[in-house]
């Protein structure tokens, strides 16, 4: 998934990672890096862009592991206002 | 109880508030926060995207936090997601409390916490073209006052 | 501009609320506070009165000081006299403004100095018996919150 | 005028003063003193029963003068809550 922003970016609000689990951080961004474009790559590795593995906020994306059917959410800041 | 709802259709806020009044005839005061899309300012249409499982869920937990913290009869906030239009209510929130104070307090801290720390990803549609909505420097000092 | 208004009939807060938003569709935020008649705690009636000529003029000039202290596109005062039964509403503030901030800080100051400034004198029925409700020491901290 | 529970002690909510004008402090109190009850009189004596004539609040209640046709009010604090 791919909230506020960086669903633009990505040019979808969501994308299958056909890969087979489990996937870690390196895994992850190896395959944002083949699917889309760097602009998203760099908003993804910033550390203002927060991750949620189903609905779960991580404390540490970098050391993220994934399993099969999991739904990662890529959280840009929140607009507040 | 708390009432908490995340709207994706147009809500009637003096509905709401009407109904929340009559559900706390034994609250003395009842202080309301309407948040609604600017008209003028150039703002054509807002559009406000949330993310299902944390949005509400996260919600919830706010207004279980001022639950906590004052003692109040009711509480109600109601959020819209989606594509909105000027003068189209965004956000309601009320408190019902026996003593004034408390019902201030509450809507106050509810308002300054959803507005900053709510999963709502904004944009803006002006002269045609939508824009996203960046964070402000103000909601972390409207935070900052509750620490 | 502000409207100001003393009333010795009921009045019906939803739809004065819904008008006051739908007249204020610039403003980004509108708060309110309802004080209604306590429903249970014993009271079976309030009665509040006024003297004509202090009650609505001081009522202007408490509205024309909110204004001149924060900006705001719209204020709402309105408060009955007269006998009201439990969970009838006694009064209703509503400020509009651009900023969320201005909105609540108004509604709290005009609501402060409504309860313990204003030219009203109140009566509660317990138990059959009407009895005189003298000043709280709380009103007069309310107040020096804004000194 | 007598508001609030001055009302309750005077026994009605208003009263002309059968007097020639004018009248000071003294004669106020006096009439008073005539026509109603000894409470009433300590009450309007005392320093947190505030006067108005025609309206307008009077600063020192002890020096006011009344002209014909005046209407003075005696205001007890008001209940706040």
């Amino acid at each position: 998934m791919f909230l506020g922003r960086l669903e633009e970016m990505a040019g979808r609000p969501f994308q299958d990672i056909a890969a087979s689990a489990p996937l870690d951080w390196t895994d992850v961004i190896g395959w944002l890096g083949d699917c889309c474009s760097t602009a998203l790559l760099d908003a993804v590795r910033g550390e203002k862009v927060r991750v949620a593995i189903n609905g779960a906020l991580v404390a540490d994306k970098e050391g993220l592991i994934l399993s099969d059917g999991d739904e990662l959410a890529f959280l840009p800041p929140v607009s507040g206002g | 109880m708390s009432d908490v709802r995340l709207l994706t259709a147009p809500f009637d806020p003096a509905a709401e508030l009407s109904a929340f009044t009559a559900a706390h005839p034994q609250a003395g005061g009842i202080v309301s926060f309407l948040g609604q899309v600017r008209e003028g300012g150039g703002c054509e249409a807002l559009e406000l995207r949330h993310y299902e499982p944390l949005t509400l869920p996260a919600m919830r937990d706010l207004a279980a936090r001022v639950r906590d913290r004052w003692t109040l009869g009711g509480l109600l906030v109601i959020h819209r997601s989606g594509v909105m239009l000027p003068a189209e209510p965004i956000v309601l929130v009320a408190a019902a409390a026996r003593h004034r104070r408390d019902a201030f307090a509450a809507a106050d801290f509810a308002m300054d916490h959803l507005k900053s720390e709510s999963w709502f990803w904004k944009r803006e549609k002006q002269g045609g073209e939508w824009r996203w909505i960046e964070p402000r420097e103000q909601d972390f000092e409207d935070i900052a006052r509750w620490a």
